[in-house]
């Protein structure tokens, strides 16, 4: 049962850790993308719209990363390029994607809704040899599916490239200092614009693993405002790519558990579900609470945030 | 940041002075014409599609209520999230202080009935009191821990949503099947005037507020204070402002305003706290907001145009049978293109190329002779 | 090789607009193999504007450029560091939050395979160049742990690691101790001797004549001419550029103070952004009538100890008194009890650079705008026009953003929303810092009729001859402590630029003042 | 006849009865020839207003579905005296002279499912996924576990409730953890996220019980039987009543096992599943409902600490056992 829970909180920060790792790299480029959830819905929809006419999972993962780096891209696009707002082009976007999605489940699958069709392969569960074997990590680890390993693998190669490759440095100096950056000759905007696109990119796999692989199916605003947590992360951990991902994990373990607790308490399922959302608050407020203390002693009058 | 203008000429200034009217209306035009091309490949008529929008949303006295039926709750969130981002303060949490609010109405309006000149007022009151309460908490974290408010609010929306709920289903629930409060009493009842619509008596409270903070924002200390502090806390803060203060009143007062935007729901249209009643009041408040540029009058212009375009969605799917999934579309584009900063400066550019050089020796340099205060 | 007769650089006609204002009407300049062209001119005349077109940091409108004969045009500065050019700009380009190492390398970062960073090739190379260069710096150093003057040195590197050949230095003394300039000068000179060419913007006309080989004078948009070093004196350059001739030296009466202590702090410690003890029980007090100067090097305590004056750092001991009333928490609290305070962080702390200039002269002034809860913001705006034609502020107008204007007419909005200020006690953090000569002039006199007139004016400055020539008496900072009280008159630069070294620490002039020197002028 | 059909705020796709009544609508279409649109309001108070702006618009009838919709209907009828309405699957007070109404008596086709539940599990234990915490999906359960109470008095249901209609993937997580306590087959009252429901016990093997519409498509031997509550008949017979002229207002009717307004969906994708011994013993319950010897509780005439219910009486459920006062 313990394990169980676990295992499934493997599985439910498998989608916050893909589109955190997303957001942190446009957070790192000094861009607030609060169109996760927008970037994740077009992916979701297209993987199982590819998935469905296909029936190749390859196929259906490509196409969902090329659509929602798409996005991404038309977001980029408006943000960097036409200077709009960055909070109204992700709210735009995401909006826009989940009216598109929504229209085009009707116009291209027939449906209303929901999409579920025999026809849309699955991403098959990988038993991992040797790890499976032992006991308490096997049953954790083992038998997730491909993209959950991916997610996870993720979280080191951003850390690596963040901080370890040129790109990485010239998209943290992007963020923090682009004045400094434009005067070392770095394109300011197109560093920004592939973090973006990358974003879109991770996204990709966000979402295709919310339609093809925690599920089959599509359905409307199925990512339920997963990018929104992802996001507060991100910014839980300012940033920094292991820390981001424990936070989504806690989130997910915290979900997990507030999944098997109703039976156990015999609470208000509400109150359950209040958990996650509590735990990073106070999570939040612990933080800001060690902060603050020392910051006051010894640093001048600051009131924007870092 | 850049502070470079763009185009220049004779015609710049008559331009500049229309350019807050101007810049959303080319906007717009694009949005349509987009809008259109997805209408056309849809297999629908786009000049059918807005003409039904338009009627169906301005023409005729019924279609005119509902539109103005649903700008209203935009009105509250939009200003809410107006103010309090031209202060600098990321307050989106409307949704979750809207629902706080309107549970707040709701219970008030219910358990503790008066006579109505008490109990309207009170009911609406505790709308107010209660988004405020729910913005004090992004709003004191922020000032005394240096927490996000923008992490908090994304938080405490989920968390007012299921805890509303909670009280609208165990707690105060109704008898009967629906997840709501009890009926509010009639004293507590905002007066509606037609069965079209639930418009009622709080849009009136709502251009009223949209009104008092135009003023507010141009005409009085605080709003003067309020802007700098939305540019420059710092600056704001070593020239005498008191920045903190200001910035816990300043989300208490934008909380407030999306609780009374839930007040007016449960008092106005729906009669009592409905669990889960909004269908994303507080987000479609964030870009009212951003399409007015935080100007409290330019969010009455945004919230009608919103409302037209949800109103209108009624009439399409009637007369069409079109989803309204398709409206949703359309008033996003309409967001996006209203947003980007190139229609104005693209359409200049072509109307006013750049001058030729002036005259070299245009100015003389005045003497310095700065003398004492 | 180029041709050694061909300039190295020529600029023709030259011609930005910004909208429909022009801020460089038609400027030509050529600069030579292996010089240094000190380029000067009054705040405003668009010095820094020219070397950010030649940077390729801005488009230009019209003109054109050689660079070693051939024409160029550069889209971005990526071009131009392609080409050799290196550019040390007025505000600093550098990201805090990264070391000496990052900053250097940035944009032409060495790699291992796989596009990896070599870091340690990086910090390697760094050192080397650092010391190639005779600049001394750790590379592993976070950029926003460094002084000033470190920073510069920084900047400096970071164009030579490019291979710059020509490099522009857009006012790099402004902020420098006199010791940290000479030594700039030197490897200026040991640049030049190399082959560089080097272009240097500065206000202080000594240094241009201490260092440079030509002049270009630059006015309202324009290149006036170019000088050779020889025969020319300062007072000749200083009208060239003004188009008058200006007073370089303060002209002032004794000072008489009351003995009436406005700025009374006793034992105040303090700590600096990493918890170290920045301000060490520090004791000092100006009094009403006289002019204090506060020298140090960058880094030494100044700024906290004027954080905790105006409110905006909580010192962990010692008292301060502002015109008799104890500190408050907080800036509102001390400008109530009479404290006028311009800082030297202009863009961040003193002026709200996306606001209107009107704006950034208002706040402070709110009192006199107010009728009730509203606000006379015609009044404001009118007022505003008063004070930017009473300062002079060049290229402004109330609704224009304080951003668009030059860096020293940007000081000079804020030192005209202070100084109107009916405050008794003035503190002014390196006023005259990006300030042409012409306005310098007029800055020093107002705070001397200030003096006059009966208030307290505290005037923090790393640059010694502003110190020097201004205060009454003048008061050294070493590591959060007043290491000296010497009596302006009574002082040289010499003498105090060894207190600031902290070579010769005077005990008897740690904590409290004798009360004799206070009153001697 | 032309037809106004008005959504509850969730919507077209909700895999429930807004879809089922789509599919009366479009009966009506074949067999009567009806045209139709359908309005879909983003919220409970866009209702009145979608009402009465389909009143002028020469419409034979609207129909709408949701408790909701009940005040907006009362307030528009009486507005529009001339204009017919129906409004599917609410309570037993009649409406107005000009509206029909009809009740579901969904509780008496989740006792069936219960039982067949029950009969079927190899683990002794069942489980139960609602969409939300909230009465009318009580209702669904009560019926559920009055069955398989009645099926097996040993039997362990576990209750739970996703906290939302459109999560496919909590409701997949939700059947899990039911699943990992031992629950073989879950019942699901949960709209779209019914469907997570059903992927949750096609990745385990084990089954699913669909609401509302025939699910039993959605993945053929996962889905043990559906519970299929027929609004389409019920819209049907509205539009009907207005095609050949018999319609009468101030009507409520009753929607039961009786009128085939409920069942247990058999079709070709659960053949088999249940074993024949089971659907006879089906059988014979269901006589014995039609002739009252059975009464299946509702759950809105429970009472809070109550300690049986139905006909003939079982322990009720330690939510209602227990509980100081009843949400509903
Ligand atoms: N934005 C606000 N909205 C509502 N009340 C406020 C707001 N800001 C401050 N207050 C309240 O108004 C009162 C006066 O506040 P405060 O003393 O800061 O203002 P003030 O004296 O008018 O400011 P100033 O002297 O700078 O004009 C206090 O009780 C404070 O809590
Ligand atoms: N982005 C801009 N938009 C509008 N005007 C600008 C902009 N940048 C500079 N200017 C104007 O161009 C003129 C030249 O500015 P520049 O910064 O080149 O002056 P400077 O000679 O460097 O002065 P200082 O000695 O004060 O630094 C000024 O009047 C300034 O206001
Ligand atoms: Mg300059
Ligand atoms: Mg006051």
């Amino acid at each position: 049962m313990d394990l169980e829970i676990l295992n499934s909180a493997v599985r439910i920060s498998t989608p916050l850790v893909f589109a955190a790792m997303g957001g942190l790299l446009t957070y790192q480029a000094g861009m607030l993308n609060i169109a996760l959830d927008g970037f994740m819905i077009v992916a979701a929809f297209t993987a199982v719209a590819t998935a469905y006419f296909t029936g190749s999972l390859e196929l259906a993962l490509l196409a969902a990363i090329l659509a929602s780096m798409l996005l991404a891209a038309l977001m980029a696009m408006f943000n960097i390029k036409f200077r709009a707002h960055i909070f109204i082009a992700g709210t735009a976007v995401t909006f826009l994607a989940y009216g598109l999605t929504a229209l085009l489940l009707k116009g291209v699958l027939g449906q209303d809704g929901v999409f579920t069709s025999d026809r849309i392969p699955t991403f098959p569960v990988i038993h991992l040899p040797v790890i499976e074997n032992i006991p308490i990590i096997g049953e954790i680890f083992s038998g997730h599916t491909i993209l959950v390993y991916v997610a996870y693998v993720f979280v080191p190669i951003v850390a690596w490239t963040l901080y370890q490759t040129k790109w990485g440095l010239q998209l943290r100096v992007v963020g923090e200092a682009p004045e400094a950056a434009a005067a070392a000759g770095i394109n300011v905007d197109w560093v920004k614009f592939q973090a973006m696109l990358l974003s879109g990119l991770f996204c990709g796999f966000a979402g295709a693993y919310l339609s093809l692989a925690y599920v089959s199916l599509f359905a409307n605003k199925m990512t339920n405002e997963r990018g929104l947590i992802a996001l507060a992360a991100i910014f839980f951990a300012r940033g920094n790519p292991y820390l981001t991902a424990m936070v989504a994990i806690l989130f997910g373990t915290a979900t997990a558990l507030s999944v098997r607790l109703p039976q156990v308490t015999g609470l208000a399922p509400q109150l359950l579900q209040l958990i996650p959302y509590v735990v990073t608050v106070l999570a939040l407020v612990l933080v800001g609470w060690r902060t603050t203390r020392a910051r006051s002693r010894h640093s001048a009058w600051r009131f924007d945030i870092g | 940041m850049s502070f470079e203008t763009t185009g220049s000429g004779p015609g710049m200034a008559v331009l500049n002075f229309c350019r807050p009217a101007v810049q959303p209306i080319v906007a717009v035009l694009i949005a349509t014409i987009v809008g259109g091309l997805l209408v056309l490949a849809l297999g629908e008529n786009p000049i059918e599609v807005y003409g039904l929008l338009i009627s169906g949303s301005l023409v005729g006295v019924p279609n005119l209520l509902v539109t103005l039926q649903m700008m209203t709750p935009l009105l509250f969130t939009g200003l809410a999230v107006a103010i309090s981002f031209r202060a600098g303060l990321w307050n989106i949490g409307a949704e979750g202080q809207m629902l706080v609010g309107a549970l707040f109405a709701g219970v008030v309006g219910y358990a503790f009935p008066m006579p109505w000149f008490l109990h309207l007022p009170l009911a609406i009151l505790a709308g107010f009191v209660g988004g405020g309460l729910w913005s004090a908490i992004p709003a004191l974290l922020r000032v005394y821990l240096g927490v996000n408010e923008l992490v908090v609010c994304l938080m405490l929306n989920p968390i007012a949503l299921l805890l509303t709920g909670f009280f609208a289903t165990h707690v105060f629930k109704a008898p009967g099947p629906t997840n709501k409060l009890p009926d509010i009493a009639p004293s507590a009842a905002l007066p509606t005037f037609s069965v079209y619509s639930q418009v009622n008596a709080g849009i009136f409270i709502a251009l009223a507020c949209c009104i008092i903070f135009a003023i507010i924002n141009v005409r009085t200390v605080r709003g003067f204070e309020w802007k700098i502090m939305g540019l420059s806390p710092r600056f704001a803060y070593y020239g005498g402002i008191n920045v903190p203060r200001r910035a816990i009143w300043v989300m208490i007062l934008s909380g407030g305003i999306a609780g009374l935007a839930g007040a007016e729901q449960v008092l106005g249209q729906y009669g009592a706290f409905y669990d889960n009643f909004s269908p994303g009041y507080g987000f479609d408040g964030i870009a009212v907001a951003m399409l007015a540029n935080f100007n409290p009058i330019g969010v009455i212009v945004a919230a009608f145009l919103f409302g037209a375009l949800n109103g209108g969605s009624g009439v399409l799917q009637m007369m069409t049978g079109l989803s309204k999934y398709l409206v949703q579309v359309l008033q996003f584009i309409t967001v996006l293109v209203l947003a980007a900063q190139f229609s104005w400066d693209w359409l200049i550019l072509r109307l006013f190329p750049e001058p030729p050089p002036k005259s070299p020796d245009a100015v003389e340099p005045v003497n310095a002779t700065p003398t004492e205060a | 090789m180029p041709d050694a007769s061909v300039p190295v650089v020529s600029m023709r006609n030259i011609v930005k607009r910004f909208g429909n204002f022009t801020a460089i009407h038609s400027a030509s300049m050529d600069i030579r193999r292996g010089e240094i062209h000190a380029l000067v001119g009054e705040n405003g005349a668009g010095k820094s504007t020219l070397m950010n077109i030649l940077y390729g940091l801005l488009p230009r409108t019209d003109g054109d450029i050689d660079l070693r004969g051939e024409p160029v045009r550069f889209a971005n500065p990526k071009e131009a560091i392609a080409l050799g050019i290196g550019m040390v700009h007025q505000h600093f380009k550098l990201a805090p939050s990264f070391t000496v190492a990052e900053n250097i390398i940035l944009g032409s970062e060495p790699l291992k395979s796989f596009g990896r960073l070599d870091r340690i090739r990086a910090e390697r190379e760094t050192k080397a160049i650092s010391e190639r260069f005779g600049l001394n710096l750790d590379p592993r150093a976070i950029i926003a742990t460094l002084p000033v003057g470190l920073r510069q040195r920084v900047e400096i590197l970071k164009a030579l690691y490019r291979e710059a050949e020509i490099l522009i230095l857009d006012e790099p003394t402004a902020v420098l101790t006199p010791q940290e300039t000479r030594e700039l000068f030197a490897t200026m000179r040991s640049l030049a001797d190399s082959g560089h060419s080097i272009i240097f913007i500065t206000h202080k006309l000594r240094e241009v004549l201490a260092v440079s080989d030509r002049i270009s004078v630059m006015r309202q948009g324009r290149i006036l001419s170019t000088i050779d070093n020889k025969n020319v004196t300062a007072q000749e350059i200083a009208s060239l550029m003004v188009g008058r001739s200006v007073l370089l030296r303060v002209a002032k009466n004794e000072a008489k103070p009351t003995g009436e202590l406005l700025l009374d702090v006793k034992g105040l410690t303090a700590l600096g952004e990493r918890g170290e003890t920045a301000v060490d029980n520090l004791s000092l007090s100006v009094s009403a009538g006289e002019i204090v100067g506060l020298a140090g090097v960058q880094g030494n305590g100044q700024d906290e100890l004027v954080e905790c004056i105006a409110g905006l750092r909580r010192p962990v001991g010692g008292q301060v008194q502002i015109c008799g009333t104890p500190l408050r928490p907080n800036p509102r609290g001390n400008r109530e009890a009479g404290l006028a305070y311009i800082p030297a962080d202009r863009g961040d702390l003193g002026l709200s650079l996306e606001s209107s200039i009107w704006e950034n002269m208002t706040v402070g002034h709110l009192g006199k705008f107010k009728a009730g809860p509203f606000f006379a913001a015609t009044r404001a705006k009118q007022r505003a026009a008063e004070l930017i034609a009473r300062f002079d502020v060049r290229g402004a107008t109330p609704d224009k953003a304080a951003g668009s204007l030059s860096g020293g007419n940007q000081q000079k909005v804020q030192i005209a929303r202070e100084l109107t200020r009916d405050a008794r006690l003035i503190i002014a953090e390196q006023p005259s810092q990006g300030v042409d000569i012409g306005a310098i002039e007029a800055i020093h006199r107002t705070l001397v009729e200030m003096r006059d007139a009966g208030r307290a004016v505290f005037v923090v400055s790393a640059d010694l001859d502003e110190v020097l020539s201004i205060s009454d008496r003048v008061l050294v900072i070493y590591r959060g402590r007043i290491v000296a009280n010497l009596k302006a008159a009574d002082t040289d630069a010499e003498e105090v630029g060894r207190y600031m070294g902290g070579l010769d620490e005077e005990p008897a002039s740690v904590g409290a003042l004798p009360k004799e020197t206070q009153h001697v002028v | 006849p032309k037809v106004a059909m008005i959504t509850s705020e969730s919507g077209l796709g909700d895999k429930s009865f807004n879809d089922m009544m789509v599919e009366g609508m479009e009966r009506a279409k074949t067999e009567l020839g009806a045209d139709y649109v359908v309005i879909q309001p983003r919220a409970i108070s866009e209702f009145q207003s979608a009402l009465a702006r389909a009143a002028g618009q020469g419409f034979d009838i609207i129909i709408g579905s949701s408790f909701d919709m009940i005040e907006p209907m009362k307030a528009v009828a009486a507005a529009f005296p001339d204009q017919k309405f129906g409004l599917v699957d609410v309570g037993p007070e009649p409406l107005g002279p000009n509206v029909v109404s009809t009740v579901t008596k969904d509780w008496e086709g989740s006792f069936l499912v219960g039982y067949i539940a029950a009969k079927t599990t190899k683990t002794g234990t069942i489980g139960f996924v609602g969409g939300k915490d909230i009465p009318i999906i009580h209702r669904f359960f009560i019926g559920y576990y009055y069955g398989a109470m009645m099926a097996n008095p040993d039997i362990k249901v576990i209750e739970t409730y996703t906290g939302s209609f459109t999560d496919p993937a909590g409701g997949k997580e939700f059947t899990l953890s039911n699943i990992n306590q031992g629950a073989d087959i879950n019942f699901a009252v949960a709209g779209p996220t019914s469907v997570g429901v059903i992927e949750a016990a096609k990745s385990t093997g084990t089954f699913a019980i669909g609401v509302d519409s025939n699910q039993n498509y959605l993945a053929p031997g996962s889905v043990l039987t559906s519970m299929v509550k027929r609004v389409d008949t019920q819209a049907f017979d509205m539009i009907k009543s207005v095609s050949d002229n018999t319609f009468a207002g101030n009507q409520v009717k009753m929607y039961g096992l009786a009128e085939d307004g409920v069942s247990a969906a058999m079709d070709d994708n659960n053949k088999g599943l249940i074993s024949d011994a089971v659907l006879a013993e089906v059988d014979t319950l269901k006589a014995k409902l039609l002739s009252g010897e059975i009464v299946v509780p509702n759950y809105f005439e429970l009472k809070a600490g109550q300690a049986e219910m139905g006909t003939p009486p079982i322990a009720t459920p330690p939510s209602i056992a227990t509980a100081t006062t009843l949400a509903q």
